[in-house]
């Protein structure tokens, strides 16, 4: 039977998320209860989580969150890891013993800053060598996995259901301004801890809820820059995707969210706004490759912001509520009820339509 | 434009097609004025030519009825059948019939048609059994007189006295015709052609005695010029026609051998119109005012003159003589005229044993044809000209071998048929 | 009014024009039954030479000198169709005389027959367009 | 010759119980087959000169008539099969070297027809067209690698021309002088109803079509036949034709019987002089020429028009295609050996080239891992047949797809593949006039603007059943196909799986 990355794995999710623009600090047991509810969603096979501004001790270093099939592959890639990077701390993430989560591999961090002599001689930016270390960990150093490479922010997944998965790493012991939250069902495949979401790159981070048919499309395209699909899976090429159009081509999350979820022409058509309508029918002109169809409801979650979006056609729910300098977003009404049972504004945005939150200008993040 | 003027009284004395193309004419444009016709013959309107017909069995006398039975009624005519008008009084505006009766007018149409012409003949009143060939009436007076064995005598080889021989061929045992000219139809067709048609009447059972006249009858014996004595039964007098002109000569109007009108219809007389074969209008082929006694002028002239009784404006300047005529299935079609070559005048011929041709022109138009057995589309030719049309703008080689609008420009043709303005 | 207009440019003088007419107006179900060994009386036939060809059929005129002439009153205007009476036609084809289009021509009998656009027989529109190859006739409102 | 050694090709079959002797055959026939015999009254065929292009049996009312391949054989041999014999047996008599029409009739394999689509169940919604949404429009031209932006960091929208494609499916080059006046007046009309673009081909432009411009691609080939400014400027692309599928590596040759009046004026050569093509632009014999003939058409043309190098499918086709995308090129066209053509030498035609699947799949990888797909659109061509090989092409990799024999097919064209003849009976491939005006541009345009509107319906609903609502979307996803009775290489090379994995 193929595995994960030998195929591609079609699934139905729950995904859910919040974020305070105060840039409040809250513990990731509210972010976990929330997928309680929605507990149908998943099958077992997959959960995840991420939180943003959960280190903030060493918020300068990336922290590198990975997994690891055995000792002896820790080791090689740590010797790897010490090539290119001064790692400030190494440890084991902290994780609850639980019967409902088996077959765990070696979970580990490492808050990392690069080699500044590897960075000169490779003439890369910072960002862009990390990236290039964590696509080349993941495709070309068999049983290790990294799964979460940003900084002052972390992922945390496991084959699981999500609430356990919450439980087994941890969460509550957490204090982040946001967190993003995945509940997964795949079709036909056992699962496996890499593949379950978040996905991440750097700080961007991808909950997702759908399945693509641009898949294959958006794949070719977008690993002509670089980027290597190991694991078939939609959040992979999203994420790609939003790495490559906001740190790569330097867009905004809203343009970004204008080339995947493209309006459709004949909206551009109508746009009244002259430098809109030439600004949406720009990026739908050069990135055509990267406009995603098929069902999707997804969160980005970026340093600073989240922002969620569905497909054009909107073939999958979401909802988001509104509390005070609060908004959460969840596949349900119910997960969000169960953070905030008196939230104030709660709607479902349109097909296509980002909503965009960003921690207010100032916080120290 | 309609519109209506109870006001008017139309009157109209005669009652053949351009009696009733008047009425249509009037119609048009007025709908309520009142319209009264005096109808010599009993009948319903008719076209005289059908009686041939008749005879031969090819229409009845229901079918050939020119309009429907309701026709005068639909159209608010009252029709005074078996009268005959005697008098116009043009000052008072009156007409007076022969039974005493005077109505008034507004407006008169006089379309009194023609009479059969009778030479004064030694012994005319000697033959029992004697009829013209010009009405419904005549032609129930002939099919009455004739059997299977009877001996007719045609006198004249004209249009009706043909047309007759062609309508009884069937009924009776044989059919003399007789004329004193050298050939048959001799007002339409010249020698060659006459010719032609002759011998296919003569393949059908008639015989011809030509540039030969009764100089006698006696009883059943017409005596000859020539000297030949003809046998007959019945004798059929078609000799010839002449206008009906005096009631409007009577009343001061002019006329020479027809009611003189102008391209309106108007005689000399204020509000006196007429039309049809009692009428002299311009004949454009030739340039001369002239009696074209012939059907399609009937209705054209009848309309016409209707459109401008009831105040329309209407002219018909369009005339031209044109007969087309069968014998036997046998079709002759001629129209126009013919000049002299000391006038300019040329002619193009095609002559072979079944069909002859000729197209006669002068000054770069197209002025008469004669066509005899071979007839497809010889509107075209008529229409060139009436429209006067240059030969130089078409490709009269090309029409000289058929009428073929294929001739035209393709500018005329796009008009023609391809709607194009 | 819907009419029979002719764009000489595209027709092929294929003269299936002639034979599609023959057959609508035969009243037989079945072209060959109808056609088959015998001549055609079309309503419609084509003109030209060797450069060109259009088919020609009745323009059902504004004011049809063919009415005004008929001797039997044969033909009228009916909706706007000019139409012939079989019934009362004695066959003088005083109507080929005067028709500027030479679009009439009497059919086997003798009797006259004209284009009556088919609308009345079988086809029910005028088959002359419905089977020209190139439409090169057209039936259409202008 | 005493001796005929080839019997007629064909057998004209007439049902004498069907046949009215309306004669429309005879009348319709350049090749003189039909006659009538008045003595007899019945219709008489020389099968000889029937080249089965079906024009009397589509004609005749009665169907009264079928061609049908002539049952005569020669004795059965797998090796010297009779249509081997027969060109022996032409060549012995002529001496010349065989020419054909239109594509390649040999049995290769047709990939399309070994590739099956995927469609949506459960876990993922199809699409229902005719509800939603269903966008085909596709621009062509080359991406920019880099987003700029101004001081105040707004996006600059500057953009190198590009072409807009109302779907993913162009009229390819059929010059003017090879087919019809009134074929290329539907092809013209046709691309400017649908709001697509049809090619000139390398015959010029005729004056009468420069108002179809914005619809036009002018071509320009090695005979450099009918270029000038106002030509090069007049289209809304410019091509450069290198090679055609159909014959790969040799040139064109129009035989001054085809070149009178407007032709020869429009291509600008004496009449009935023959307008030969070279085989190579002797201007360029290498990719660097190229590039100089490239950006010279684009000074030509201010920088406003893309340019398109057209390509035959050749053995290395991806590295050809690597250079032509650097080469300034906006769009590379790829002609496929099925590819059809108005006369090629049959050798060529039948042996020379690569089928346009392979290639297409071979070169879109190419481009992709030298990063540089984006600097260039695709247009492969060489036999699109149908709506589905469309979208195979596109989920293989194409940008658009080019198509020529199916739109002189929806013309009338019943292939019967001899255009060199110049008397096509429909009206296509001929300048006769009488023949010519047999194609109505009102029937042709009619009848392709339905060809290509019947084909984006069912483009648009196989993208509803793989659930993509854009053509954008299906552009290079492989995944979307599954080879069926392909070996392991084929797999390969078209990038895709076998059906069942």
């Amino acid at each position: 039977m193929k595995t994960e990355g030998q195929i591609r794995i079609p699934s139905g999710c729950a995904i859910a998320a919040v974020i305070s623009k105060e840039g409040k600090k809250m513990s990731g047991e509210a972010i976990t209860n929330s997928m309680r509810p929605m507990h149908d969603r998943s099958n077992g096979l997959g959960g995840g989580f991420a939180g943003y501004g959960i280190y903030p001790d060493y918020k300068e270093f990336y922290a590198l969150h990975m997994f690891f099939d055995d000792r002896t592959t820790r080791k090689e890639t740590e010797t790897f890891l010490k090539e290119r990077f001064e790692i400030v701390k190494s440890e084991i993430i902290p994780t609850r013993k639980m019967p409902a989560i088996t077959n765990e591999p070696l979970i580990w961090r490492y808050f990392v800053a690069p080699l500044k002599s590897v960075l000169d001689r490779m003439q890369l930016d910072e960002r862009e060598f990390v990236a290039r270390t964590v696509m080349k960990i993941n495709s070309e150093m068999k049983g290790a996995f990294v799964f979460s490479s940003g900084k002052n922010m972390g992922a945390f997944k496991a084959v699981g259901f999500p609430e356990d998965v919450g439980e087994f790493y941890r969460l509550e012991e957490y204090e982040g301004y946001s967190w993003t939250a995945h509940g997964r069902y795949p079709t036909n495949t056992p699962g496996w801890w890499g593949g379950a979401h978040p996905f991440t790159l750097l700080d961007y981070s991808i909950v997702h809820n759908g399945e693509i048919s641009s898949y294959d499309a958006n794949r070719r395209y977008i690993e002509m820059f670089g980027y290597k699909c190991t694991l078939q899976t939609d959040t992979e090429v999203i994420t790609y995707i939003m790495d490559y159009l906001i740190r790569v081509q330097g867009l905004s999350p809203r343009d970004a969210a204008n080339v995947i979820a493209a309006p459709f022409w004949e909206t551009i058509d109508k746009t009244s706004d002259p430098a809109e309508k030439e600004r949406l029918m720009y990026l739908r002109k050069v990135f055509p490759s990267l406009l995603i169809t098929g069902p999707f409801s997804i969160v980005f979650g970026y340093k600073g912001g989240l922002m969620a979006l569905n497909d054009r056609l909107k073939l999958r729910s979401m909802v988001v509520g509104e509390k005070d300098d609060m908004t959460y977003i969840a596949s349900e009404e119910a997960a969000i009820r169960v953070m905030e049972p008196n939230v104030d504004k709660i709607w479902a945005p349109a097909g296509g339509e980002p909503v965009i939150i960003n921690v207010k200008d100032g916080v120290s993040l | 434009m309609k519109r209506g003027n109870a006001m008017e009284k139309y009157v109209i004395i005669g009652n053949g097609v351009a009696a009733a193309a008047c009425i249509e004419g009037i119609r048009s444009v007025d709908s309520e004025g009142s319209i009264t016709v005096v109808s010599q013959e009993k009948h319903h309107v008719y076209c005289r030519p059908l009686i041939s017909y008749l005879l031969e069995g090819k229409t009845d006398k229901e079918r050939m009825l020119y309009r429907p039975a309701d026709f005068y009624e639909k159209n608010g005519c009252s029709v005074l059948y078996g009268k005959t008008a005697v008098k116009i009084d043009k000052d008072a505006k009156k007409v007076s019939l022969d039974d005493g009766q005077v109505i008034d007018y507004t407006k008169l149409c006089v379309a009194t048609g023609s009479s059969p012409f009778v030479p004064p003949f030694t012994g005319l009143d000697t033959v029992e059994k004697k009829c013209s060939f010009m009405t419904l009436d005549d032609a129930d007076t002939l099919a009455a007189a004739v059997n299977s064995e009877s001996k007719v005598l045609i006198v004249g080889a004209g249009l009706i006295g043909l047309k007759c021989a062609e309508g009884i061929q069937d009924r009776v045992g044989s059919i003399t015709v007789c004329d004193l000219a050298d050939r048959v139809l001799s007002s339409i067709l010249d020698a060659q052609s006459a010719g032609l048609v002759q011998s296919h009447l003569e393949s059908k059972g008639v015989s011809f005695l030509l540039s030969d006249s009764v100089e006698r009858f006696d009883v059943n014996k017409a005596y000859m010029k020539s000297g030949k004595e003809v046998d007959f039964d019945v004798l059929v007098l078609a000799i010839g026609v002449r206008a009906n002109i005096g009631l409007v000569k009577d009343a001061g109007g002019e006329t020479n051998r027809g009611i003189v009108i102008n391209d309106n219809m108007q005689t000399s007389l204020a509000d006196i119109y007429a039309v049809g074969d009692c009428a002299e209008g311009n004949d454009i082929s030739f340039g001369q005012r002239r009696v074209l006694a012939l059907l399609p002028n009937a209705y054209f002239q009848g309309q016409c003159a209707g459109v401008n009784m009831a105040g329309g404006e209407k002219v018909f300047d369009k005339a031209i003589p044109m007969n087309s005529i069968g014998f036997f299935g046998f079709h002759m079609m001629t129209a126009g005229s013919s000049f002299k070559p000391e006038d300019g005048g040329q002619v193009y011929e095609e002559i072979d044993e079944k069909h002859i041709k000729k197209l006669f022109y002068r000054n770069d138009t197209l002025t008469g044809f004669m066509l005899v057995g071979e007839t497809c589309r010889a509107g075209i030719y008529t229409a060139m000209i009436r429209e006067k049309t240059p030969l130089s703008s078409v490709n009269f080689d090309m029409l000289k071998e058929t009428p073929t609008s294929a001739a035209f420009s393709q500018e005329t043709r796009r008009k023609m048929f391809g709607g194009v303005v | 009014m819907k009419r029979v207009y002719v764009k000489e440019e595209w027709c092929l003088g294929c003269h299936l024009c002639e034979y599609n007419c023959a057959f609508a107006n035969s009243g037989q179900k079945d072209m060959i039954t109808a056609l088959k060994g015998k001549p055609i009386y079309p309503r419609i036939h084509v003109e030209g030479d060797e450069k060109i060809t259009y088919a020609v059929s009745c323009r059902h005129c504004t004011d049809p000198m063919c009415i005004k002439s008929c001797i039997a009153g044969a033909i009228s205007k009916v909706d706007g169709v000019v139409k012939v009476d079989q019934n009362k036609c004695v066959g003088c084809l005083t109507c080929v005389l005067v028709c500027p289009y030479g679009a009439l021509a009497p059919s086997e009998s003798g009797i006259m027959q004209k284009c009556e656009l088919c609308l009345e027989n079988t086809c029910g529109s005028p088959a002359c367009v419905k089977g020209c190859p190139n439409r090169a006739i057209v039936y259409e409102e202008r | 010759m005493s001796v005929e050694y080839i019997f007629p090709e064909f057998e004209v079959i007439r049902k004498p119980e069907r046949c009215i002797a309306c004669r429309v055959c005879e009348r319709q026939c350049s090749n003189e087959v039909h006659v009538f015999d008045p003595a007899t009254g019945v219709m008489i065929s020389d099968e000889a000169k029937c080249v089965d292009c079906q024009r009397c049996v589509s004609l005749c009312p009665t169907h009264a008539l079928k061609i049908v391949k002539n049952e005569s054989t020669f004795r059965e041999n797998a090796n010297w099969q009779n249509d081997t014999i027969k060109e022996v047996y032409k060549q012995a008599n002529s001496g010349g070297v065989l020419l054909s029409s239109m594509g390649n009739p040999k049995p290769f394999p047709v990939y399309w027809d070994k590739i099956l689509i995927n469609a949506s169940q459960v876990t993922n919604p199809p699409i229902d067209p005719l509800r939603e949404p269903m966008e085909t429009s596709v621009f062509l031209g080359k991406k920019p690698e880099k987003i700029k932006f101004d001081e105040n960091g707004k996006i600059k929208c500057e953009l190198t021309p590009q072409i807009e494609l109302s779907m993913p499916v162009m009229f390819s080059a059929m010059s003017y002088g090879s087919i019809s006046y009134n074929a290329h007046a539907s092809l013209a009309r046709a691309a400017t109803e649908l709001g697509i673009l049809y090619n000139t081909g390398e015959g010029g432009l005729h004056e009468d079509f420069y108002c179809y411009g914005p619809n036009t691609i002018v071509q320009v080939a090695s005979g450099r036949f009918g270029v000038h400014e106002n030509y090069l400027n007049a289209g809304a692309a410019v091509e450069i034709k290198m090679g055609q599928g159909a014959k790969p590596g040799i040139g064109g040759h129009l035989p001054g019987t085809k070149i009178v009046g407007d032709v020869s004026r429009t291509r600008m050569i004496p009449e009935g002089s023959d307008a030969i093509s070279p085989a190579p632009h002797h201007d360029i014999y290498s990719i660097e020429d190229l590039r100089q003939l490239v950006f010279s058409l684009k000074e030509a043309t201010e920088y406003k028009k893309p340019v398109i190098v057209k390509v035959a499918a050749v053995h290395n086709i991806a590295a050809i295609a690597s250079g032509i995308a650097r080469s300034g090129a906006d769009i590379i066209a790829i002609d496929g050996f099925r590819g059809g053509t108005g006369a090629a030498p049959t050798r060529i035609r039948d042996n020379v080239g690569i089928p346009i699947e392979l290639a297409l799949a071979a070169v879109d990888q190419r481009l992709r891992e030298e990063g540089i797909r984006g600097n260039v659109s695709l247009v492969v061509g060489g036999s699109i047949r149908c709506a589905s090989d469309v979208v195979k092409a596109i989920a293989l990799g194409a940008d658009a797809c080019y198509i020529a024999t199916a739109a002189v097919l929806a013309l009338g064209c019943h292939l019967c593949r001899t255009c060199q003849t110049g008397k096509c009976n429909w009206g296509i491939a001929t300048q006769r006039p009488d023949l010519v005006k047999r194609l109505n541009p009102e029937i042709g345009t009619e009848r392709l603007v339905n060809l290509l509107t019947a084909w984006k319906h069912e483009i648009k609903e196989l993208m509803g059943g793989m659930g993509i609502n854009s053509i954008e979307a299906l552009r290079g996803n492989r995944l979307m196909l599954r080879g069926i009775g392909l070996n392991s290489k084929e797999l390969e090379i078209l990038g895709i799986s076998h059906a069942g994995e």
